[in-house]
C-alpha cells in the first residue's frame, strides 16, 4: 500500500509526470551550464571556481534525490536518516584534502 | 488483513506495530543499501581527491580552442608545451577530446558530455516507469523499462569507447601519456567502479523488465519492484554527477 | 502493510516439513543463524587463542625450543624455534580473527540475530534468506582465513591493520604473497556479510517492531545493536574501497598506496604517485567505528544484564541511549587518533585529539550509570552478572589508558608500544569477550533450551577475570619503558630484557587464562546435550525473548506476537507484586499501544532528532 | 659453571687456530668483522639462526664465487635458476635477503673471511653443548611418543575425570538438598572485595617494582621531555583517582548489595541533577586536558629554528643509516631510482651539495644542539622510536616526514645516572617491517659539541674519502 501512500503526498498522475519533465530540463540545463562554465574558467585558478563546480553537482543530486528517488515526498525522517549521514563524508574529504595538500608541500616543497 | 494500518493514526509513528518511515521494509533496506554504497563511492573519490591534491595544479591551455585541428602527435606536443609533465596533473579537457566518428578535430568534453545526457534521459524513463506502476499500467512500465535498458546499455558502450581510446593513446594502470599514472588508474578505477554499478543496474532491469512482461508484479498487486530497482538506477545516475564534477570539471 | 505481509509468508512457513539441510545448514530462522554464528566464532576463537599462546611461549622463553612446534607448525617451527615470519603471521591473523571473525562476527553476529527479532517482537528478520547469506558469506571468508595458513610463503603477516608498502608489494616478505591476496579476499566477503547482516538489523528495528513496541521502550541492547549496524554500513564500505584499492596496487601494477618504490623491489614497473598514509586513512574510518562495532553490543548485553540481575531499572535510560549514538557518532570523526605519527598534518592532528578524547565523556556517562545501577540493588550474581561486571572493571581499567593515547603528545612515545597492546587488549578484547561471555551465559537458555553449569561459569569467570588483569596489566609498564609492539624476541636489546621475567608471568598467565577457556568450551558443548532443561524465564526477566516458549519455533510465538505496554525495565517497582514486570503485561485499565494517543510519560524518549518534530 | 670447564679447552682452541691462520687473513678478516656488524646483524648470526640461516661452516657448504653473487643480489641469482639458491631461498620460507651490490667483492670475501674465523672458534663450545642440551631437552626426537608427553595426557585425562566427578557430587548433593550445593552469590561477593584488595595491592606494587624500570625513572633526555613528563604525569594523576574510585565503588557494591532473598531492590531509574552533574564533570576536566595536550602538541610540532643541525635518517629492510650535511651544511638531494646499484641511499649523484655528505651506521648528536630529522624509507614503512627523547616518526617511502628534538644529556652523563657503564641511547624501528624487523635499530650517541666534531671529521665524506661500509663511490 505504498504507492497509495505516496499518492496522498503528490497530485495527479499528468502533474507527476510534468514534473518529472520539468527535473529533467534542469538537470540538462545544469549540466549544460557545467559545461559552458568550465571553458569560461578555464584559465582561473582560483579555489572559487570548484566551488562553482561542487554547488552546481550539489544542486543536480537534489534534484536527482528528490523528484528522480521520490525524497521529497517520504517522511522527514526517512529523509534525514539517510542524507544526514552523509555529513561523515564531508567530513573526510575536507580532512583528507587538507591531508593530501599537506603531502603536497611535503613531497614538492620542501 | 490490516491494510488501513498505515493510513491510520499516522502521530504515532515510532509506536511499533509498522513503519516509522512508511515506507516497506523492502524499500528502507534499498535506501539502506544505497547509503552504503554511497560510501564505496564515496572513498573511492576520498582516495581521488587525496593523490588529486598531493600533485602539483593541472597547467591549463587556453591555446588550443575547441573545433581545433588535432594531429597525431597532439599528446606529444602538448607533452613538449609542458603542459603533461610526472608532476601536475593533467587538464581533464585535454585528455578526454576525442568523439567516435569525428578525428583529428579538439572536441573537449563533448563526448562526456553526450554520456551525461544518456543517463540523465535513463532516469527520466526509469521514474517514468514507476509512475505508470502506480497506476498499474503494466504495458506503460514495460515501454519505460525498456528504454531505461537502452539507455543504460548506451551509456556501456559510450563508456567502452571512451576506455578504448584512452588506452589506444597509451594509458594503463601504470602509465599514462598525460602526466601522473595515477591520474589513468584513478581514472580506470572510478569510472570502472561505476560502470560496473550500471552493469548490474542494467542486468536487474532486465530481470525486472522480463517480469513485467510475465505480469508477476500484475499478480502481487503492486509494482513495488520496479520502484526499487529505479532506487539504485537513480543512485547510478547520482554518482555519475559527482563523477562527472570531479573527475572532468575541476 | 508489508510487515503484515511478512507475518503471512512465515506463517505459510511453518507447514513446510524442515528437513536436515534447511534446518540446520541452510536455515532461514534467526535463532539457528545466532548458533551458528555463536559456533563458527567460538571456533575461530579457539585458534585465534591458540595462535596467541604460541607467540606467548616465544615471548616468554626467546631462548628455549618447543619440539612440538614443529609437529603443529613444520617448517616455520623448524627444530622447535618459531619462526620470525611466522611470528608476525601469527600476530597478524590472531588480530584479524579476533577483531572480525570473533568479536564483531561472533559477537555482534550472533546476538544481533538471536535478540533483535525476539526482542522487538518480530516473527524473523526482514529479509531472512539475506541473513542466510549473511551467515554463508561470513562462513566462506572463514574457510579462506584458514586456508590462507598453508598456503606457501604464509599467511598475511603484515599486521591486522595491513598497511601498505608490506601488504602491497607481493615480494617484501614471505606473508606479502598468496597469503595477503587471501587475506584480502577474506576481507572482502567478510564485508559482504556484514552489510547482508547489517541492512537487515536495521530494517527489522525500524519497520518490524511489535505493536506498542516504541524506540523508547526497547531494550537497550536493541539500541546497541542498531547503533552497532549503523556503524558497519557506514564504515565497511570504505574499507570496501580500501581494499579494493589494494588489490589493485598488488595485482595489476597501479600505485594508489605506494610511491617512490624502486622498480626492482615492485616487480619490474616503477611505482610513484600515491601515498601509503591514504590507505591508512581509509583503513582506521572503518577501524575506528570497528572499535564501537565490538564494543557497543558488548555493553548494550551489560546493560540488560545488570538491569535483570540487580533486580533494578537500568539507572538513566535515556543518558544510555544518548551517550551510545553520542560515542556512534563520534566514532567517525576521529579515526585518525591511530596515526598521530605517520607525519600528517599536525592540524588534522589536534582535530583529531580533540574528538578522541571527547569520547570519554559519553563513555564516563556509561561507567557511572551501570555503577548506579548497582547502587541499592539486589544483585543476583549470576556467571553472566559476574561477567558483566568484569566489563565495567575492565571498561574503566582499559578505557582510561585511552586517554593517555588520544593525546597526541603523549601518544608520540607510546604509539605501537605495549602500553597500546595494553590499552586495547583491556577494553575491546577482554572487555568485549567479557560482554559475549555474559551474553552466552544469559541466553544460553534462549538460544539451547538448557542451562549451562553454574559452578563451571563462576570458575571459568574468576580465572578468566585474574588472568586477563595479569596478562595486560603489566604490559603497561613494559610499554612505558619502551618496548614495541610485534617484536619477535628482545634478546637484541639489553634494556627490554629486564622484562624477560614478566614476559614469563605473561605468558604463564596467558596459559592458565587459556585453560579457564576450555573449561568454557567443555561447558558448552556439554549443556547443548546434556545441560539442565531450561524453563521458559529463567532469570524473571522483563523483555520479550522470555515469552516465547522455549522451544524454538519458527515464528517465534505460537500465537499472535505479544504486544507492548511499558518499557524493559519495570525491576522492583513500588506496589507490584513480583520484582519484575514483564513488557507484554499492561497495568489495569491501560488501553491497547495502538489506540494510544501517546506514550508513557515517564520514559517519552525523542529516538532521532526530527522524527516526530515532523508530525 | 659450565663455562669455566669449557674455558681451557676453548682457549687451547682459539690459540690453535689463531695460529693456522697468515697475518693477511687475519687483516682481511677485521675489516670482515666491522662489514658484517654493520650490514649482517640485523639477520645473522654464526651459530643460531636468527632471521636468515646460521652462517657458521658456510664457507665449506658453499663456494665463495656463488657466495659472492648470492650477497650481491640472491633475488638475481634465484631468478637466474641456480638451483642451490632456489633451495636456500626455499629452505628460509622465500624470506628474501636483501641486496648488496654495494658492497665490493674483496669487501664480501673479507666477510666470509671473518665468518671462517669466528665458525672454528666458536666450534667447541658447540661441541661441548650438545651433551647438556640432550640431557636437558629429554629428547627431541620422536616427540609424539615420548613417555612424558604420554604422561601428561594420562593426567591430563584423569583431571578430566576429577572434575566431572566433582561437579556430578555436586548436582547430587544440590538435588537432594533442593537448593544449590554452593551459594555462590556470598562466595562471589566476598571474592569480590579479596580481588580489589589485592588487585589494587598488585597494583601499587607493580608502580614500585616496574615502575622503576620504565624510562620514567631516569627522566628525559631531551628538552620537549620534560613537558612530555609532565602532560603524562597530570594524565596519571587524573587517571589514577578516577580508577581508583571507580573500581572500588564498583567491586564494594558487587560485595555490599548482594541479593539475600528477602530484599527488594530501590526502584530509581534516573536523576538528572546527577546525570548532569558526572557529564559536566568529565567534561571539564577533560578540556583542561585537551588544552594542555593542545600546548604541547604544538610546541612538539612547532617550526624549527634557523640554527637547526639537520640530519636525513634512512630506512631499509632491516637497519638504518643516517646522513650528515658535511661542511656545505647541505643535504644532497635524493633520487629513489638511483637506489640499489652502488649507491644504496639514492643519493642524487648531479647534486653536488652531495659530494661532501657523511653516511654513518650509528648516529651522533650533539648535545644541546636543535637536530631536525629528516626520514626517507626505502622499502616499506619503518618507524624511527628514540625512546628516551621521547621522539618517533614514521618513515614512509615517498613521504619525507619530520621531525626534530634538542637532546639534553650527553651518553656519559646518561651512563652516571642510570649507573649502567654499557648503557646505550637506542633509535629502533617501530613499524612491523618484515622477519628481522625486531633487531632493527642503530645505536644513537651524544656527544659534547667537542666530541661530536671531532667525530664528525672522522667521518670519510661521500666521494674523495675512504669507503667504509655504507659510503658509496659515486663518480
Amino acid at each position: 500500500m505504498e504507492h497509495t501512500e505516496h499518492l496522498e503526498h503528490t497530485e495527479t498522475p499528468s502533474d507527476m509526470k510534468s514534473q518529472i519533465w520539468k527535473t529533467f530540463w534542469i538537470l540538462l540545463g545544469f549540466t549544460v551550464v557545467d559545461i559552458v562554465l568550465y571553458f569560461v574558467l578555464l584559465s582561473t585558478h582560483a579555489m572559487w571556481k570548484n566551488w562553482v563546480f561542487i554547488i552546481l553537482g550539489v544542486v543536480k543530486a537534489y534534484y536527482i534525490v528528490g523528484v528522480f528517488m521520490h525524497m521529497k515526498f517520504e517522511r522527514k525522517a526517512l529523509m534525514y536518516t539517510i542524507v544526514l549521514p552523509m555529513v561523515f563524508v564531508i567530513f573526510f574529504v575536507a580532512l583528507m584534502l587538507i591531508e593530501g595538500d599537506f603531502t603536497n608541500i611535503l613531497r614538492w616543497l620542501k | 488483513m490490516a491494510t488501513n494500518t498505515l493510513t491510520t493514526n499516522t502521530k504515532f509513528t515510532w509506536g511499533g506495530g509498522k513503519s516509522p518511515f512508511s515506507v516497506s521494509y523492502g524499500k528502507l533496506m534499498m535506501w539502506i543499501f544505497l547509503l552504503s554504497d554511497a560510501f564505496t563511492f564515496s572513498s573511492l573519490l576520498i582516495a581521488y581527491g587525496f593523490i588529486r591534491y598531493s600533485f602539483l595544479e593541472p597547467i591549463r591551455n587556453t591555446i588550443v580552442k575547441p573545433f581545433d585541428h588535432l594531429s597525431h602527435e597532439f599528446v606529444r606536443e602538448m607533452g613538449e608545451k609542458g603542459l603533461f609533465v610526472k608532476e601536475h596533473w593533467p587538464s581533464p579537457e585535454l585528455v578526454f577530446n576525442h568523439f567516435p566518428f569525428i578525428h583529428g578535430v579538439h572536441l573537449p568534453l563533448f563526448f562526456v558530455s553526450l554520456m551525461t545526457f544518456i543517463l540523465i534521459f535513463s532516469s527520466v524513463t526509469m521514474v517514468l516507469a514507476v509512475e505508470a506502476g502506480h497506476r498499474m499500467a503494466k504495458d506503460e512500465v514495460s515501454k519505460y523499462m525498456f528504454l531505461t535498458i537502452i539507455g543504460g546499455a548506451a551509456f556501456l558502450g559510450c563508456q567502452a569507447w571512451e576506455w578504448t581510446t584512452f588506452i589506444g593513446e597509451g594509458a594503463t594502470l601504470h602509465g599514462n601519456p598525460f602526466g601522473p599514472t595515477s591520474f589513468a588508474a584513478l581514472f580506470f578505477i572510478v569510472t570502472g567502479f561505476h560502470g560496473f554499478h550500471v552493469f548490474s543496474g542494467v542486468m536487474l532491469n532486465v530481470i525486472i523488465y522480463f517480469n513485467v512482461l510475465a505480469g508477476t508484479y500484475e499478480k502481487r498487486g503492486h509494482y513495488e519492484m520496479v520502484e526499487k530497482v529505479g532506487l539504485y538506477w537513480h543512485f547510478v545516475d547520482l554518482v555519475w554527477v559527482f563523477v562527472f564534477t570531479f573527475f572532468y570539471l575541476i | 502493510m508489508s510487515d503484515h505481509n511478512m507475518t503471512h509468508s512465515h506463517d505459510d512457513h511453518e507447514h513446510h516439513e524442515d528437513n536436515f539441510i534447511t534446518k540446520y545448514v541452510f536455515s532461514m530462522d534467526h535463532k539457528m543463524i545466532a548458533r551458528q554464528f555463536l559456533i563458527t566464532g567460538i571456533i575461530m576463537g579457539t585458534i585465534g587463542m591458540l595462535m596467541s599462546m604460541i607467540f606467548r611461549l616465544q615471548l616468554a622463553y626467546p631462548d628455549m625450543t618447543f619440539p612440538f612446534l614443529e609437529g603443529i607448525l613444520g617448517h616455520w617451527g623448524k627444530d622447535g624455534k618459531l619462526d620470525p615470519n611466522f611470528y608476525l603471521a601469527l600476530i597478524t591473523i590472531h588480530g584479524t580473527i579476533m577483531v572480525f571473525y570473533v568479536l564483531t562476527a561472533g559477537l555482534s553476529g550472533t546476538f544481533s540475530n538471536l535478540l533483535i527479532p525476539l526482542q522487538v517482537g518480530a516473527r524473523d528478520m526482514a529479509s531472512p534468506f539475506m541473513n542466510m547469506l549473511s551467515y554463508w558469506f561470513f562462513f566462506t571468508s572463514s574457510v579462506v582465513l584458514l586456508w590462507s595458513l598453508f598456503v606457501d610463503g604464509g599467511p598475511a603477516s603484515a599486521g591486522w591493520t595491513v598497511y601498505p608498502p608490506l601488504s602491497a608489494l607481493p615480494k617484501a616478505i614471505p606473508g606479502s604473497g598468496t597469503g595477503m591476496t587471501l587475506w584480502l579476499v577474506a576481507m572482502v566477503l567478510f564485508i559482504a556479510s556484514s552489510l547482508l547482516g547489517g541492512i537487515n538489523y536495521i530494517a527489522t528495528i525500524l519497520n518490524m517492531r511489535t505493536k506498542g513496541m516504541k524506540m523508547s521502550r526497547m531494550p537497550l541492547t536493541i539500541w546497541a545493536f542498531l547503533t552497532t549496524a549503523i556503524l558497519g554500513l557506514l564504515s565497511f564500505p570504505v574499507l570496501l574501497g580500501g581494499s579494493l584499492l589494494l588489490i589493485f596496487d598488488r595485482s595489476f601494477g597501479t600505485s594508489f598506496y605506494l610511491s617512490e618504490i624502486v622498480a626492482e623491489f615492485a616487480g619490474g614497473i616503477e611505482r610513484t604517485g600515491g601515498s601509503p598514509i591514504l590507505f591508512q586513512h581509509l583503513f582506521w574510518f572503518l577501524g575506528h567505528p570497528e572499535v564501537y562495532i565490538i564494543l557497543l553490543p558488548a555493553l548494550g548485553i551489560t546493560s540488560e544484564v545488570i538491569a535483570t540481575n540487580s533486580r533494578k531499572p537500568i539507572f538513566g535510560y535515556r543518558a544510555m541511549i544518548g551517550s551510545i549514538l553520542a560515542i556512534g557518532i563520534l566514532s567517525f570523526i576521529v579515526w585518525g587518533h591511530h596515526m598521530f605519527i605517520t607525519g600528517m598534518n599536525p592540524f588534522l592532528g589536534s582535530v583529531f585529539m580533540l574528538g578522541t578524547l571527547i569520547i570519554a565523556v559519553p563513555s564516563a556517562v556509561k561507567t557511572f550509570n551501570y555503577l548506579a545501577t548497582l547502587w541499592k540493588g539486589n544483585l543476583i550474581l549470576t556467571p553472566a552478572m559476574m561477567f558483566a561486571i568484569g566489563l565495567v572493571s575492565l571498561f574503566i581499567s582499559g578505557g582510561l589508558t585511552g586517554i593517555y593515547l588520544g593525546n597526541a603528545a603523549l601518544d608520540i612515545n607510546l604509539h605501537d608500544t605495549y602500553f597500546v597492546v595494553a590499552h586495547f587488549h583491556l577494553v575491546m578484547g577482554s572487555a568485549a569477550i567479557f560482554g559475549m561471555m555474559s551474553g552466552v551465559y544469559h541466553w544460553y537458555p534462549r538460544m539451547f533450551g538448557r542451562m549451562m553449569n553454574e559452578t563451571a561459569g563462576h570458575i571459568h569467570f574468576w580465572l578468566t577475570l585474574i588472568s586477563a588483569y595479569c596478562v595486560f596489566f603489566p604490559m603497561h609498564f613494559m610499554g612505558l619503558a619502551g618496548v614495541p609492539r610485534r617484536y619477535y624476541a628482545n634478546t637484541a636489546y639489553d634494556q627490554f630484557n629486564v622484562f624477560v621475567d614478566m614476559n614469563e608471568f605473561i605468558t604463564i598467565a596467558a596459559l592458565l587464562g587459556g585453560l579457564a577457556q576450555v573449561l568454557f568450551l567443555a561447558n558448552f558443548f556439554y549443556s547443548i546435550f546434556k545441560g539442565k532443561r531450561a524453563v521458559q524465564n529463567p532469570w524473571s526477566s522483563n523483555t520479550l525473548e522470555w515469552t516465547a516458549p522455549v522451544e524454538h519455533l519458527h515464528g517465534n510465538w505460537p500465537g499472535e506476537i505479544p504486544h507492548v505496554y511499558r518499557w524493559a525495565y519495570d525491576y522492583s517497582k513500588p506496589g507490584a507484586e513480583d520484582d519484575f514486570i514483564p513488557q507484554n503485561v499492561p497495568d489495569a485499565g491501560q488501553i491497547d499501544p495502538m489506540e494510544e494517543a501517546n506514550g508513557l510519560p515517564e520514559v517519552s524518549v525523542k529516538p532521532l532528532v526530527a522524527a516526530e518534530a515532523a508530525h | 659453571m659450565k663455562i669455566f670447564k669449557l674455558l681451557p679447552k676453548t682457549a687451547l682452541l682459539i690459540a690453535l687456530t689463531f695460529s693456522m691462520i697468515s697475518n693477511l687473513f687475519a687483516q682481511s678478516a677485521e675489516e670482515g668483522k666491522t662489514l658484517f656488524q654493520a650490514n649482517c646483524t640485523s639477520c645473522h648470526a654464526i651459530n643460531e639462526k636468527v632471521v636468515g640461516p646460521a652462517l657458521k661452516d658456510v664457507h665449506k657448504r658453499r663456494e665463495e664465487a656463488w657466495l659472492v653473487k648470492w650477497i650481491k643480489n640472491s633475488q638475481k641469482l634465484i631468478a637466474s635458476g641456480d638451483a642451490v639458491a632456489v633451495l636456500v631461498y626455499k629452505e628460509n620460507n622465500e624470506s628474501p635477503m636483501t641486496a648488496f651490490e654495494n658492497l665490493s667483492d674483496n669487501q664480501i670475501k673479507s666477510i666470509i673471511a671473518y665468518v671462517k674465523v669466528e665458525s672454528e672458534t666458536a666450534a667447541p663450545a658447540k661441541i661441548a653443548e650438545i651433551p647438556t642440551t640432550v640431557a636437558a631437552g629429554g629428547g627431541n626426537s620422536n616427540d609424539f611418543s615420548s613417555a612424558i608427553n604420554w604422561l601428561l595426557v594420562v593426567i591430563g585425562l584423569l583431571l578430566v575425570g576429577v572434575i566431572r566427578y566433582v561437579f556430578l557430587i555436586l548436582n547430587r548433593i544440590s538435588d537432594i538438598q533442593g537448593k544449590p550445593a554452593v551459594n555462590w552469590n556470598s562466595i562471589n561477593s566476598i571474592l569480590m572485595i579479596v580481588f580489589l584488595v589485592v588487585g589494587l595491592g598488585a597494583t601499587v606494587w607493580e608502580f614500585m617494582v616496574h615502575g622503576k624500570l620504565t624510562y620514567f625513572n631516569e627522566g628525559p633526555a631531551s628538552e620537549h621531555g620534560v613537558e612530555y613528563d609532565n602532560m603524562f604525569m597530570i594524565t596519571l594523576a587524573i587517571t589514577g583517582v578516577v580508577f581508583i574510585i571507580t573500581q572500588v565503588l564498583l567491586f564494594w557494591y558487587g560485595f555490599k548489595y548482594k541479593s539475600d532473598g528477602k530484599r527488594k531492590a530501590l526502584y530509581y531509574p534516573d536523576n538528572h541533577k546527577l546525570e548532569l552533574w558526572w557529564t559536566a564533570v568529565p567534561a571539564v576536566v577533560l578540556t583542561v586536558l585537551v588544552i594542555r595536550g593542545l600546548i604541547t602538541w604544538s610546541h612538539m610540532t612547532a617550526k624549527t629554528e634557523p640554527s637547526t643541525r639537520n640530519v636525513e635518517i634512512f630506512a631499509y629492510q632491516f637497519g638504518w643509516n643516517a646522513r650528515y650535511a658535511g661542511a656545505d651544511n647541505k643535504l644532497g638531494k635524493h633520487d629513489f631510482r638511483q637506489v640499489g646499484k652502488v649507491n644504496a641511499l639514492g643519493v642524487d649523484t648531479a647534486d653536488a651539495n652531495a659530494y661532501d655528505d657523511i653516511i654513518v651506521n650509528e648516529l651522533h648528536l650533539e648535545v644541546n644542539q636543535p637536530v631536525e630529522f629528516a626520514f626517507r624509507a626505502k622499502d616499506v614503512i619503518h618507524s624511527a622510536y628514540f625512546p628516551h627523547f621521547r621522539a618517533q616518526m614514521n618513515v614512509v617511502p615517498g613521504l619525507p616526514t619530520r621531525f626534530h628534538f634538542t637532546p639534553t644529556v650527553t651518553t656519559s652523563e646518561m651512563r652516571e645516572k642510570k649507573k649502567d657503564a654499557t648503557f646505550d641511547y637506542i633509535l629502533l624501528c617501530n613499524k612491523i617491517c618484515g622477519g628481522a624487523h625486531y633487531r632493527m635499530k642503530m645505536k644513537v650517541v651524544i656527544d659534547t659539541k667537542e666530541d661530536f666534531q671531532k667525530w664528525l671529521k672522522s667521518q670519510p665524506v661521500l666521494v674523495s674519502g675512504k669507503s667504509n661500509s655504507a659510503a658509496v663511490a659515486l663518480k
